[in-house]
Order: C-alpha cells, then structure tokens, then sequence
C-alpha cells in the first residue's frame, strides 16, 4: 500500500447537494490552539461562501483543509487573512479575540497567506515584491536583501533578491511566496492550493520546507485537491463542504478513498477511455514546427524547436509539461494566434501553416481554451453572443454576411439545454455564471460546430465533478465518431485517464513519449522535468489505480 | 466694468441702439477687441446711446456668427459691427435682411452691400513708420518682428515694417518669426511664446523688437525690456498701458489702429441719419494709424522723429508705396 | 485582472542569464549624450545654424520644456500607481488660473501654492470618479479637462475683469520670482560658446544655458525629477505606490491601502500639473486664456517616451523643450538644420539594420535619409508651417521606432475593485 | 426575458436623466456662488428655442456633431481612443473643399466627389495613426494628438495662396476658393433659414452604423474585439486589421463631419472654419453610450447649449456657463452610467445565484 506523497488529484469535484457526511475520529491536540475560527459566515450576493464555520487549528501543527471546488476554502482564508470580513462568527488568534478590517492587521498577529494564484508584481524585483507593505521592518535597502538572504539560506528557499520577478518560473514564485510571509515573521501560515501547480519533486520540496517550519514551531494550514499529498504532509485535515465544516480526519488512519467520500460523499467518475477508437487517417500533421519570441529588449528565443506529431481520427493525444513549457505556445500556433518560424502544419490534408485563426476555425478546428477568460468569452455580453463568438461566419449565426440573431438566439437555447448550463436565460452576461457553467457553455459552443479537430486545453480546469463527467463524456463520444483532439492538462489523472498518446513538453521541445495505459502520474512528473527523454517505459509493476 | 454694457438694456436708450460683436480674443485682449469696445463706450458717453457686445465661442462657424448678428440687429441695434475679417461672410448674409440696419465690418472689404461699411486700416503704413524708427535706433544693424499668427493681416504688418526698414538703411538684417499657424490662435494668447521668440531674436543681435502678436507681444516686450533693448508695441499705445507699465521705458513707440474712432464715427454717422457705407479706409493721413510719441525718450530722437515725419509726408503724398504683403 | 498562475509564460523556465533587462551604467549614459552632443555640434558647424546649441537656445528651451516635464511627471505619478490622468491639461488650466489669482494678490510663491492646490482639486476629482467610482479613465480626464476651460474662463469674469491690468482674458501682472545666473560661470561659458568651436562651444552652451537666468522655480522643478525618482523607487512610500500600478490586488494583499495610495498618487499628479500651469503664468508673469495650448497633452507624450520613468520623461519634455524653443528663435534656419540631424541618424539606423540583417528597412531608412539630404541641400529654408510642426513629428517618428520596447504599468487604466481580487 | 429587457431600459434611462438633474443643480450651485441668479439663465436658454432661426442653428449643429460624435464612437466601440477627429476633420474638409472648388461636375457627381475625396482624406489621416499602432504600437491617443499639431501645420501651409489657397480680393481671410453651386448639397429651407441637407445624410448614416455593428459579421467582429481584444483574436478576428479598419472608418466618418457645413453654407474651407468639433465630439459619444440614439440626444443636448449660450450672453450671463454644464453633465453621466452598470450586474449575479440555489433546493427535495 502506498501512501507517499504521490501527486493524486482527486479526479472529482462534489456536487453541491452531496448528503453523506461521515466524521471520523478527531486526533488528540498536540499544543495549544493557534487560531480558533467559531460561526464564521460569509455571504456574497446569492452565494453563501461560507456558514457557521467551527475550526481549530493547533499550534506547530500542518493543518490541512480539504473541499470540493467553491466549498468555501479560500474564502474563509480570506477571511482569516483581514481580506474579507465576516458576516458573523469570531476570530481568535492565539487566545485573544480578533477582528481584522485589512490584512495588514491579519499580519501585525503574525498571520501569513499564500494565495491560491500569485500575488506578484512581475515588473517589481523579487526584492521589491518581498518588502512591499512591510517596509518598516527591515527598510527597503540592504537591511532587507541581507534578511531575505538569511531566510532564504535558513529555510533552503535560494532566492535571488534583484531578478524580476517575471523572469522566475512557477516553483520561484511559490518560494518568493512563502519568503513574503516568512518575512513578516508570520507565525502562522496559510497555504490556498500551493502545489496546484507544481510538479511531483517541487512538491516534495516544497513539503521538506514545510517541516522545518513545523519544526520551528511554525503553524501551517495547508489547502490543497491532492488527497494523497494532504495525507503525507498533515497533521489534522478539516473537511468543508457547501461552505461547513463537516468533519475532520486524522491522516494516519484514512486513506485517500474515505477522504473523498468524506468530502463528497458520492461515487466518483473517473475519466478512463474505455475502448480504443484510434484510426489510420490522419487529421493533424505538424512537422519541424518552430517559433521564435523577441523579448523586448530584442533578444530573440526559441520557444517551440522542432515539434512533430500526428493525432489520427478518433485519437486524444495528450500534451504533459510544466505550465510555461511551451504548450500555450504551441496551441497558438496551432489555432493561428502565432505565425510559426517554421514547419508544416496540415490539417485534414490542407496545409495551413500560415492560414488565419478564422480560416483554421472554419477548416474545422473548435478551441476550448486555458484561459476562458482572456480568450473564450465575453464577459460582459449575454450568452447567445459568446455563442455566435469564433463562429460568426458560419450556420446558424449567419448568413450572407447578416447576423441571424434570431436562430443563434434558438442555438444558445439550445446549448443552455443539452449541456446543461445553469442560467436564468440566454440574455445574462456571461460574467454572471459561475467557472463551471461558463465552461460547458464554451464546450457546447465548440462542439456544435461538428469540429474534426478539438483543442482542448484544461478542459475542466475549474468545474465541477458533475460537469467535469459530461465534458469527459462529450469529448469521447466526438472521438468515437472521428473527432481528433489535442489535450492538454496540469490534471495528470485526467490527461493519462483520457489520452490514447502521450508526449512530454520540455523547454519547448516534445522530448519524451509515453503509453497512458501503463504511465504513472508519478513517472510522467519526472519526465516533465526534463529527467527522463524518449520513450517511457513503465519498469515496476505496481499499478496506479 | 464688464457687464455695464450689456446690463443697462432698457434702461437709457434716448437715441438708440449700437452693438458689436467680437472675434476671438473677445473683449479683454487688450488690443483689437478692447479698441472697438472703447469706441462703443464713448459713444455711450458722447452721444447716449445704449451699447451692447457679444462675445463669440471658441472654434466658432459662420452659423454662430450669422446668429448673433441676427440676434444684435432683431434686438433694435444699429449700428451692427462684426470686429474682425471673420464675420464677412456672416454680414455678407445678414444684412440684406436687415436693410434698415447698417452693417460694420472691421478688416475687410470682400464683402459689400448698400448697407455695410468696410472700416479698413492702412496697417502697413504704420509698420512701414516703425521699420524707419526701427533701423534708425538700431544700433547693431538687426531688427526683429514678431507675428503673433501667421495670417495675411499680420503679414501686412510685416511687409510694411520691412519695407520701411529696407528703405532707410538698406543693410539692416530683419529677422521675422511667428509665433503660432492658423487656426491655431495661441500665437496671440500666449506670452512665453512672445517672450521665447524675443529671446532668439535679441540673441542674435537684434535690438528692436517689433511685436503684433496681440496679447503675447506682452511677453515679447517683457523680454525686450528686461536686456535694456526697444521694444515697438502695436494696436494701441503700450507705453500708457497698466500691465506694462513696468517696462514702459523701452518701448519705444507703438503702432496704433484707430479702431475705437472708426467705431465711434460709425456709429455717430448713423445716429446723425447718414450712415457710412462702402469702404472707410482710415491711413497715415486721419490718423487712423500712426506710431505713438507717448515715450519723452522717442521724442527726444529728434533725426528719428525727423525721419519719420518724413516719411509719413512721402506716403501720404503717394510718394512711397507700401507694400501689404512681404 | 489578478495574476493567475495559468498566464505564467514561456521566459520564465528559461530564465535569461546576466539578470533582467540591460541597465544603462553611468559612464554608458555620459557617453551616449557625449555622441549625441557631438553629432548636433557637426550638424552645426556643417549648416551654419550656430544657434542650435547657443547659450540662450538652451535656456529657452529648458523653460519651454518646463511646464511640459512638470505635467510628465504628474501623469508619470498617476500611471505609476495605475491611473491614467489625460485630464492633465485641464489641471494644468486650473493652476495657470489660481496660480494667477493668487500670485498677482499675495505674490508668486503664494501663487506656486495655489496652483498647486488647484490642480490638485482637479486631481481629487479624477481620483474620485477613477477610483471610487470606477469610470474610464480617458473619459473623466476629457470631462475634467471640458470642465476645467469652462470654470476657469467664468470664473475670470468674476475675478480679473474687475482688476487694474486684467480682464476678462488675463489677470493682472504677477511679479517676478528670483532668478539666479552664477555670474563668472555664466559669462564665461556664453564666451566659450560664442568662439563656435566644435564640440567644446556646444558643451558650454549646454552647459551655460542651465545655469543662466535660472527662475528659483525652474530649480524646484528641476529638482522635481530626481526628486520623484527618489521618492518612487527608493522609499517605502514609493514602492507602494507602484505597486498599486502593478498588482493592486497584490498590494492589497500585504495590507497596502490601495484606494489611498491611488487617492495620493493622482492628488499629487494635478498638484504637479497643476504646478505646471502656475510655472506657466508666474514666469511669464500674466494669465491668459488657452495660455497652456495642449501642453498637459505633450506632458503625457514626453512621459510614454520616456517609458515611465522619470529621467526618460525629462529627456522627452527636453526634446519638446529643444525644438519649441528652435523652431520660435529663428525657426526657418535652426529647424532646417535640423533636417540634416534627422538624415545622418536615419543614415546610422541603416547602418545598424545592416548590421542586424534587416534589408528592408534598411533600405527604406536609406531612401528616406537620401531624401532628407536632398532637401536639406536644395533649401535653404523650412516654410514656418512646417517648422511648427517639428516637435510633433519628432515626437511621432521617436515613438515609432521605441514604442515596443516601451513598457507600462501593467495594472495601468484598469479599475480596481477592492476585496475581489480572486 | 422581456421583464429583464424591460428593467435593463429603466435602468439605461434612470443613469442620463438623474445625471442631468445633477448636472443642472451644481450648474446653479456654481450661478449661487458667483452671486447670480441660478434658475434665469435656463429660462433664457429654453426662450431662445421659441426662435425658428435658433432651432435651424440647433439642428444643423446637431448634425455636425452627430458624425463627429459618431466617428468617435466606431473607435470606442472597440477601445480605440481617437481623440484625432479634430485633426482629421479639418484636414479632409479642406481638401475637399479644394478639390472641390478646382473641379466642375454635375450636380450630384460633383458633391460625391467632394464627399469622397473627405472620406478618403479622413481615413488617411486617421490611417496614419492606425498604421502607427499595429505595426509599431504607438499609442493611439499619443499619435492622434500629435496629428492633430500637424495637420494644423500642414493646413496652415497649403492654404497659402502660393500653394492651394486664395485670398479673396479685400479680405484678410484665406480660403480654398468657392465651390461650383454644382457642388454645394441643398437644404431644407424654412423660416429660420436652411436646415443642411447634409444633416440627413447623417441621421441617415446613424441608421447604418447601427446596422453594420448590430446586424453584420463585421460589426460583430468590431464589437467582440472592443469587448474583449484576445478573445476575439482567438475566435478568428484579425485584431491588428480590425484596429487599421476601424481607424479608417472612424476617419472617414470624421471626414464628413465637416460636409454639412462645407456643402451647405461655407463652399469654402477658410481660416475661420469652425474649430475644435472633433474634441467636443469625444464628451457627445461618451454621453450618448456610442448609441445611435443616444448619440443623437446628446448632439441635440450639446447643441442646444451651445446656441442657446449665445442668448444668455447677450442678457450678460457668462456664455461660459454652457461649457461648465457640458463638463458636469458629461462627469455626471458616465458616474451615473458606471453606477447603474455596475448595480446592474450585482444584480444579475444575484439572480442567477439565487435562480441555481432555487434548482438546487428543488433537486434536494426530489432526492430526499
Ligand atoms: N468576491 C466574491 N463575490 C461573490 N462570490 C464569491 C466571491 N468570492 C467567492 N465567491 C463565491 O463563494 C464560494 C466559495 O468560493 P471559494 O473561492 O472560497 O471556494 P474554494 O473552496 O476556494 O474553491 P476552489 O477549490 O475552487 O478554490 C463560491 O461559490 C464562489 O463563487
Ligand atoms: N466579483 C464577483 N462579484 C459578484 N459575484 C461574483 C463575483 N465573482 C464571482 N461571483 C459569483 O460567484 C459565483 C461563482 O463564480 P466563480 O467564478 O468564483 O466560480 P468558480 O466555479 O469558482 O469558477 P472559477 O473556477 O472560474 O473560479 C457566480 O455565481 C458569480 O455570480
Ligand atoms: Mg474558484
Ligand atoms: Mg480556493
């Protein structure tokens, strides 16, 4: 039985009116309490984040939270951290009662937050983003460069004070992160989803600095999906859902599973292919595709070198990489967002290396992209808009030119239905649903159009289980009549689970291969490193699932 | 006062009603417009009538113009006199539709009609006076002009105050800068422009400065002044003026443009009931233009006097011809 | 827009060695001015125009580039903390007008106070509508800027039209504030100057004209400059505010008041503009009417030229300062020297593209800079209307070829919703 | 659908009048501080509709600021800041009007002529800017401002006799020379004078524009890019040819803001052409929400102050107090419409949240 820190990500998100609560046995306190949180309620317009929430979290303990998605975790972080104010409910930070009207009063008491996504100022140092709002504790000049290096040497971060912080990949930034806090002299630390992130090794890292703070007598409330990951690195774990604390767990006798079910209280979906639907026609060829940036001081990197592959008719082929690798890169090259240096693109046959996105979309080409925001909606118009968005020019948005308003609007209806998306109408902004909703949305769009080739790129990033099963669902169901998709996702259970190939992204490069139906997530992590190249083979007979 | 004018509708109206509307700048500029409201107030004194302005909007048409002479003359005004060769086309227009109402035109003769008056100014005559007192004082053999925008009027003013320059001593360099492009009017309004373009000029060895850049010649002469050199005013006699009574001193003579005695005349012709009508030239000879003896320290140049006096004599013979274009 | 972990880019698991982008180290920066001075001294000699780096030319142009680095610096406040402030030029009339009010009454320095608080009302009503409530930025500067001209031209029928010397256009004469000229230094360079050798004359008519006929107030707003680079990047102070231009939801979250430092930010950007406008009529000692003619605009093009920083923004306002001054002091001849300036940079640009293999446009530059040289050669004149236009198009050709490199802040213009940062 | 549609008008309407309301009583704040009377001036300003010539005036201004506005509006309709109308509408009116006095064409040819050649003119200039942006990314307000300058330089020096201009026998003016009667558009004409017939033209083309952003792939296109840059480019828009196009468009717009005029009453462009349309423009579009309507009642509320300004300054009242209102009303209004926008999606949130509570409350019961 294994229960290393391997990088499980629940492949679920609970559904909001999951019943079944289950406690188990509360572990016996080892210290005195840290930071009690007693009825706190936190209600945003139409949402309750969170209701009568009761925590105790001990001090020089790792504390993890664990919920489903929109269970109410960041939030009441938020609130512990003097972002957010409660609607009711207490506060008590190492015996005294508290209230927080701003984080700064949340830090003078020795409270510290990671936060969920980065809070760094990319143009500003990393020395700069370290100080800033805590200038008077050690200045801004060499007083602070020589404490960030101390604690940075003591806790085994290596930071380096004057780069900028845009220049720092991922696992930098969470050590930059952790430094900010630890440089207020944080007492407490809380940790929204740190790992999300990061691959296996940076975990582990990650995790060995988290004890020697524990080790220090620092307090630690660590939120994380991996149940795996909680179980290895905790002491206590709190379990939230539909914004309450339902229970709590002692690691040392649950396992992942019960965790779960704890959390929601339902079987879950996984998202295995079930049968091989793979054919010998080619739908994508990419050949030697290369792409250069210049920076803006007109230094020019490679940032795609030589990418090769082919995804056939009714293949998944799934793309793993640390995020920054290249894949985002690659998709824009491949939706026409970037003008490739080099290389063959050919689609269906047609080459079009150099077609334009509009061409390519109308060639047959549906985006589900990773940032739905920036690049999948509009966010302040109404739903049937973002309908007839990326396939304006084709039936049954328009005609010779025209808008056809009135059959988009009977379509919008009409995805609203079949892919269950949760509105009141077709004629709310985008804005006003929620992640999840605003996903299916897309996915029914780019699936309306009959696409021949899907790129998909964190597909159920955000979404929760019952969505994220249908989109699952959706996209096998196209495969099986011919679809061809490219996925790409940080979700490596889902990536193996749905993949018919695997490849790895490194620095640009495709540099390593694997079978999905033998990979662990683990061995994939590795190769996403860059440790390993070429084809990957499964050497223990250990399964992952 | 400001508002006197216009406040005291209704209230002494023995003989009539006169009205003028002004051009950019608008009453204030302390030059052109301000002359034209002087003539205004003395007819009110001397022939108690009741006075009315208007003032335009900034980047005006036509359409406001025809406006608001329509308004001035539905309102009982008579005369109408638009300040400015803007308002001919607006004239052009009104008045027909007022054919008991005359008409003032200040600046312009394009348009006529029986019941206009084109009250003109010979400017270069007076320029082409002070181009001879400027290459009589000029001790380094450079003088400067400075136009305020660069449009046909002022060029007018540049053409005679070169000629007369030329004319009296052949090997005075000119150096001639405007300040501002139309319809970019700034040239007018802003001293420092004035000021910057003086400094350039006394740099390069000019020691008369000429300025016909309204209420930036201000800043102009400030300059002029302050290196201890001449300064020549325009439109109205600088030296008596208060916001440049500091640097009275060096400013030599001024320009100046009867236009408050040709809106005054106009208006005393229509109250006597025989309008002036047709083209009002106003030169060297009615004093309509001249250059100023307010400053003792001109008077007392006497060969400079003298050959002014002269040639004020030659052009109103007709002896010398002044150009109105450089 | 909160930074999210998914937009982290590709540069950042290749991180560049040698550290960011090149830092410009002082002797790199003296010898680009000492190259820059020596190539206007040859364009002097060859055309003749001696005055382009004159002693007086200089001086003109430092207190023509004044009042436009002053509103630079006042947008580069308000960008830096994240608001974009067009409404400077409306400040900039708020503080010619109370700068006069007060100064022609109570003296100038009262009249600096003044201005300065005057503009800074401006601000606080962009910082309101901006920040409070939200609105567009570009949209509250045109409407602060509309409200502006129409306030301060009403309330001159109340206030100068009554006074001796003022009307309802100008305010009476303000007096003088001080100047300093370093006598024997002064006298001494303008000699220097004079004999037109190369090089050595430009230097000491740079040189000359900075510190001849100085008004105590072009020194407090010379000081300005570094002053604001000071307080910006090497106070506590200053970072924070920067940092609201960066990541507001990131200050946020390390207890910074976001609203307060942009409250401060954009008070502080019209008390500068508003300072500006006061520069404006005190040293030219009158209030007139459309006397600031745009130059809030200009201020906010010098600061984009010089990449929100503030020595970038002083050179920028320089350069307006340069040319205005050329082009007013003898325009037709200075300007027209300035064509050759243009053809032999145009002719280095070709160079350098050869250099880096980009034929086209070296090819383009080359057909222009023969251009430029053929007009240069065939006139000896510009007509004064295109001399007019020179700042303009120097401004637009300079922002053509560094634009990309530009970078600003990056949260700047976005509205900033507290407590919703996810 | 309809209940939402329905509050959605309520709350577009509410955000304007309140706004004006406000805007009116700090306008009589600021007559009450200056020791004037706070209500007469707008009695004197509403008196001056009763005449016809003044309500011609008013409605020919309108429609000069209804294409100027309009021209503002394609650009912000898809964040493009073109505060060069100015420029660009002085510029191409007075190469129509040169190319117009130069030629003699049948009536309607001739007027296409001039009206084309402004289009052209227009989008030119604004091209310029267009080109600026996508190939070298200049900001476009900076490089709008800057052609603003200098193409009040270039004007400037073509409209010298020694080049294309005439200065007329006697006058101190210069102009472009006057245009054929083939060439000059006929009016409407009333009591009060002649409505330009080109005011149609452009009521008329506020119906188009309103159709090619509603009704057409293109309009969509622009209107997703103004929206959203990126999410546009990724359904297939080519941003930096959207921003050229509607650079261009934007520019030929403002190009025939100066037709009413030039066909109607000036047949000459000269120096005193009207100044500084395109500047007030910007303040009319953002009040009127780039709306064709909205547009057109904030031409007509813009118009009607500034004619009626003139009234109050014959009766001694500051003219400047039309420019004060303009100012607060445009503050006023864009708070207001931030306000209400802003109210407005709380509340549509609110609604879905408790919309999805509700089906979820349903669903529970179904299981239990
Ligand atoms: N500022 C806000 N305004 C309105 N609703 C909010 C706001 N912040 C959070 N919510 C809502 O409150 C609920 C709880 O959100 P929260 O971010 O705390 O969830 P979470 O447990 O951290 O989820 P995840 O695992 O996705 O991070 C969600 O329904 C969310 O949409
Ligand atoms: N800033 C906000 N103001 C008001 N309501 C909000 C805000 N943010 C989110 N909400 C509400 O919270 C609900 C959930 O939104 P949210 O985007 O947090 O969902 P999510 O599932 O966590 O999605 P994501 O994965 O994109 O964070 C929606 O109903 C939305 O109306
Ligand atoms: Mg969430
Ligand atoms: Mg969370």
């Amino acid at each position: 039985m294994r229960t290393t820190a391997r990088p499980f990500r629940l492949p679920s998100r609970s559904f909001r009116q999951g019943e079944c609560v289950i406690n188990a046995s509360s572990p016996s306190p080892p210290q005195a309490a840290a930071v009690e949180l007693r009825g706190i309620t936190k209600r945003f317009p139409g949402v309750v984040a969170n209701h009568d929430i009761d925590i105790t979290i001990h001090q020089g303990t790792v504390h993890a939270l664990v919920g489903e998605n929109g269970a109410g975790k960041s939030t009441l972080m938020k609130i512990l951290y003097g972002m957010q104010k409660p609607d009711e409910g207490t506060i008590t930070v190492g015996g005294d009662q508290v209230t927080f009207s701003s984080p700064a009063d949340a830090i003078a008491r020795g409270i510290g937050m990671v936060h969920q996504h980065f809070m760094l100022a990319d143009n500003l140092t990393v020395l700069e983003n370290v100080v800033l709002g805590g200038e008077k504790l050690y200045g801004i000049g060499a007083g602070a460069r020589k404490k960030i290096q101390e604690i940075s040497d003591a806790y085994g971060l290596g930071v380096r004070p004057d780069v900028l912080v845009e220049q720092l990949g991922v696992a930098d930034r969470q050590r930059v992160e952790i430094l900010k806090v630890l440089y207020r002299g944080a007492r407490t630390l809380i940790l929204d989803e740190p790992t999300a992130v990061l691959v296996p090794q940076e975990v582990d890292a990650l995790f060995d600095n988290l004890r020697e703070l524990k080790a220090e007598g620092l307090t630690v409330i660590f939120i994380s999906h991996k149940l795996g990951e909680v179980l290895s690195v905790a002491d206590e774990i709190t379990v939230i859902r539909r914004g309450t604390t339902v229970g709590t767990a002692d690691p040392r006798s649950t396992t992942t599973k019960q965790l779960a079910e704890l959390m929601v209280g339902t079987e879950l979906p996984s998202p295995e292919t079930r049968e091989s639907t793979v054919t010998d026609v080619p739908m994508l060829k990419v050949d030697d595709l290369r792409l250069t940036a210049t920076d803006p001081d007109g230094v020019v990197r490679e940032v795609l070198g030589g990418i090769g592959f082919t995804i056939h008719k009714g293949e998944v082929m799934g793309i793993a990489g640390v995020e920054g690798n290249g894949q985002t890169e690659l998709i824009e090259a491949l939706i026409g967002l970037r003008d490739p240096d080099g290389g063959v693109i050919t689609l269906d046959g047609a080459d079009i290396s150099h077609a334009s996105t509009r061409r390519r979309r109308e060639g047959g080409i549906g985006y589900i992209p990773e940032d739905r925001h920036r690049h999948g909606l509009l966010l302040e118009s109404p739903l049937w808009e973002n309908r007839i968005l990326g396939h304006v020019t084709e039936k049954p948005n328009s005609k010779n030119g025209l808008l056809d308003l009135k059959a988009a609007r009977r379509d919008t209806e009409r995805i609203v239905r079949e892919y269950d998306v949760r509105t009141p109408g077709i004629e709310v902004t985008a804005a006003s649903l929620s992640g999840g909703n605003q996903q299916k949305l897309i996915v029914g769009r780019e699936m309306s159009h009959a696409p021949k080739l899907l790129i998909a790129a964190h597909p159920t990033r955000g979404v929760d289980v019952g969505a994220q099963a249908q989109i699952w669902d959706q996209i096998r169901e196209a495969r099986h009549e011919g679809l061809a998709v490219l996925l790409i996702s940080a979700d490596l259970d889902e990536l193996i689970g749905l993949s018919d190939t695997l490849r790895v992204m490194y620095r640009g490069r495709l540099v390593a291969d694997a079978d999905p139906a033998t990979i662990t997530p683990e061995e994939l992590g590795t190769a996403m490193t860059g440790a390993a190249s070429g084809h990957l083979e499964h050497d223990e007979n250990g399964e992952s699932r | 006062g400001s508002k006197s004018s216009s406040e005291s509708s209704g209230s002494d109206d023995n003989g009539g009603k006169a009205a003028i509307a002004y051009d950019i700048g608008g009453r204030g500029d302390q030059s052109f417009n301000d002359a034209a409201f002087a003539g205004l107030e003395r007819a009110e004194k001397e022939l108690d009538i009741e006075g009315n302005d208007a003032e335009p909007s900034e980047g005006e048409g036509d359409p406001d113009k025809i406006q608001r002479l329509t308004a001035l003359a539905r309102a009982g005004n008579n005369p109408v006199i638009g300040v400015g060769f803007a308002y001919a086309p607006a004239i052009a227009e009104v008045a027909p539709k007022f054919p008991k109402t005359t008409f003032g035109l200040i600046d312009d003769t394009s348009k006529t009609g029986p019941n206009i008056a084109n009250l003109v100014f010979n400017e270069e005559q007076g320029s082409y006076l002070a181009g001879v007192a400027a290459a009589k004082v000029t001790k380094t053999d450079t003088v400067g002009f400075i136009g305020g925008v660069e449009t046909p009027l002022i060029k007018k003013f540049e053409a005679g105050f070169v000629q007369g320059v030329k004319d009296t001593k052949k090997g005075v360099n000119v150096k001639v800068q405007y300040l501002t492009q139309p319809p970019d009017f700034g040239g007018f309004s802003k001293p420092d422009l004035g000021k910057a373009a003086a400094q350039g000029q006394l740099d390069a060895g000019a020691d008369v400065i000429y300025a016909a850049a309204g209420l930036a010649g201000s800043g102009s002469i400030e300059a002029t002044a302050k290196a201890g050199k001449w300064a020549i005013g325009v439109d109205s006699d600088q030296y008596n003026q208060k916001g440049l009574a500091a640097y009275k001193d060096r400013i030599l003579t001024s320009v100046t443009k009867n236009v408050s005695g040709a809106v005054f005349n106009l208006i005393k012709s229509v109250q006597d009931g025989k309008p002036q009508n047709g083209e009002i030239r106003y030169g060297l000879e009615d004093d309509g233009v001249a250059l100023s003896t307010s400053n003792p320290a001109f008077t007392k140049m006497t060969d400079v006097i003298a050959a002014v006096d002269k040639a004020k004599a030659d052009i109103i013979a007709g002896k010398i011809k002044v150009k109105t274009a450089p | 827009m909160s930074e999210s972990t998914s937009t982290v880019s590709m540069a950042n698991t290749a991180p560049k060695k040698g550290g960011g982008r090149r830092k410009l180290s002082l002797p790199v920066v003296l010898l680009i001015i000492a190259g820059g001075l020596a190539l206007f001294s040859l364009v002097r000699v060859i055309s003749g125009a001696n005055d382009l780096t004159s002693v007086g030319q200089v001086s003109g142009a430092l207190q023509l580039a004044v009042p436009i680095g002053l509103a630079g610096l006042g947008g580069l406040w308000a960008e830096r903390a994240g608001v974009i402030n067009i409404g400077l030029e409306g400040m900039m009339i708020l503080g010619t007008w109370f700068g006069a009010w007060a100064g022609y009454q109570w003296g100038p320095w009262t009249g600096v106070v003044l201005g300065i608080v005057g503009g800074a009302l401006g601000g606080l009503l962009h910082a309101v509508m901006t920040v409070t409530f939200k609105v567009n930025h570009i949209v509250s500067g045109v409407a602060i800027t509309i409200l502006a001209t129409g306030l301060t031209r009403y309330m001159s029928n109340f206030t100068f039209a009554e006074t001796p010397g003022g009307s309802s256009k100008q305010s009476p004469r303000i007096d003088a504030i001080d100047r300093i000229t370093i006598p024997g230094l002064s006298d001494g360079l303008g000699d220097l100057q004079a004999k037109h050798w190369f090089f050595v004359s430009d230097l000491a008519g740079v040189l000359g004209g900075l510190v001849t006929n100085l008004s105590l107030l072009t020194v407090v707003a010379l000081l300005l400059v570094p002053g604001t680079w000071w307080v910006l990047w090497r106070t506590g102070f200053g970072l924070r505010l920067r940092s609201c231009g960066e990541n507001p939801v990131a200050a946020e979250s390390l207890g910074v008041n976001v609203y307060k430092y942009k409250y401060i930010a954009v008070i502080v950007s019209g008390g500068l503009a508003g300072l500006g406008g006061a520069f404006l009529a005190i040293i030219t000692g009158i209030y007139q009417e459309g006397q600031t003619g745009g130059r809030g605009y200009i201020g906010l093009a010098a600061m984009i030229f010089g990449n929100w920083m503030p020595g970038g923004m002083a050179l920028g306002a320089g350069l307006f300062g340069f040319t205005d001054s050329l082009k007013l002091r003898g325009g037709a001849v200075n300007v027209h020297a300035m064509l050759l300036l243009l053809a032999i940079l145009l002719l280095i640009a070709v160079v350098w593209m050869l250099y880096r293999k980009k034929y086209v446009q070296a090819v383009v530059s080359a057909v222009f800079s023969a251009l430029l040289f053929a007009w240069y050669a065939l006139t000896d004149e510009l007509p004064s209307q295109f001399v007019d236009a020179a700042p303009y198009v120097a401004t637009l050709l300079v922002l053509a070829v560094s634009a990309q490199r530009l970078r600003m802040p990056k949260a700047n213009g976005q509205p900033y919703f507290k407590g919703q940062g996810k | 659908m309809k209940k939402f549609d329905k509050d959605r008008l309520l709350l577009a309407l509410a955000g304007p009048a309140l706004a004006l309301v406000v805007a009116f009583l700090l306008t009589s704040v600021v007559l009450l501080v200056s020791d004037l009377s706070p209500t007469e001036p707008y009695r004197l300003m509403v008196e001056q509709i009763e005449f016809t010539d003044v309500q011609v005036l008013i409605l020919n201004q309108t429609g000069i600021y209804y294409l100027a506005a309009l021209a503002v509006a394609i650009g912000f309709r898809m964040n493009l800041f073109n505060i060069g109308v100015d420029g660009q509408y002085r510029l191409a009116v007075m190469l129509a009007a040169v190319v117009g006095a130069a030629v003699e064409l049948p009536g309607p040819l001739h007027i296409l002529l001039i009206v084309l050649v402004a289009m052209a003119v227009g989008a030119f200039w604004a091209g310029i800017a267009g080109v600026l942006k996508t190939t070298r990314g200049v900001s476009e307000v900076v490089s709008t401002i800057m052609l603003n300058a200098i193409a009040t330089s270039l004007i400037a020096w073509m409209i010298l006799p020694a080049n294309l201009g005439v200065r007329p026998e006697g006058s101190n003016d210069l102009n472009t020379g006057i245009i054929a009667e083939s060439g000059w558009f006929p009016g409407l004409s009333l009591d009060g004078g002649t409505i330009y017939g080109f005011t149609f033209v452009a009521f008329a083309l506020g119906i188009v524009y309103w159709f090619v952003l509603n009704r057409t792939r293109f309009g969509f296109d622009l209107r997703a890019t103004g929206a959203s840059t990126t999410a546009a480019q990724a359904s297939g828009v080519d941003a930096k040819k959207m921003v050229l196009t509607a650079m261009l468009i934007s520019g030929a717009m403002a190009g025939l803001a100066g037709m009413p005029m030039l066909l109607g009453q000036t047949h000459t462009y000269s120096l005193s052409f009207p100044v500084g349309v395109g500047f007030t423009a910007i303040g009319i579009a953002l009040l009127g929400r780039n709306n064709p309507i909205g547009i057109f009642f904030a031409s007509l509320l813009f118009a009607f102050l500034d004619k009626t300004a003139e009234g109050i300054g014959l009766e001694g009242y500051p003219k400047e107090l039309a420019t004060i209102m303009q100012g607060l009303i445009v503050i006023a209004v864009v708070v207001s419409y931030e306000l209400v926008r802003q109210y407005g999606l709380r509340r549509q949130q609110q609604k879905v949240g408790e919309e999805l509570a509700a089906q979820a409350r349903k669903k529970k019961e179904v299981a239990a």
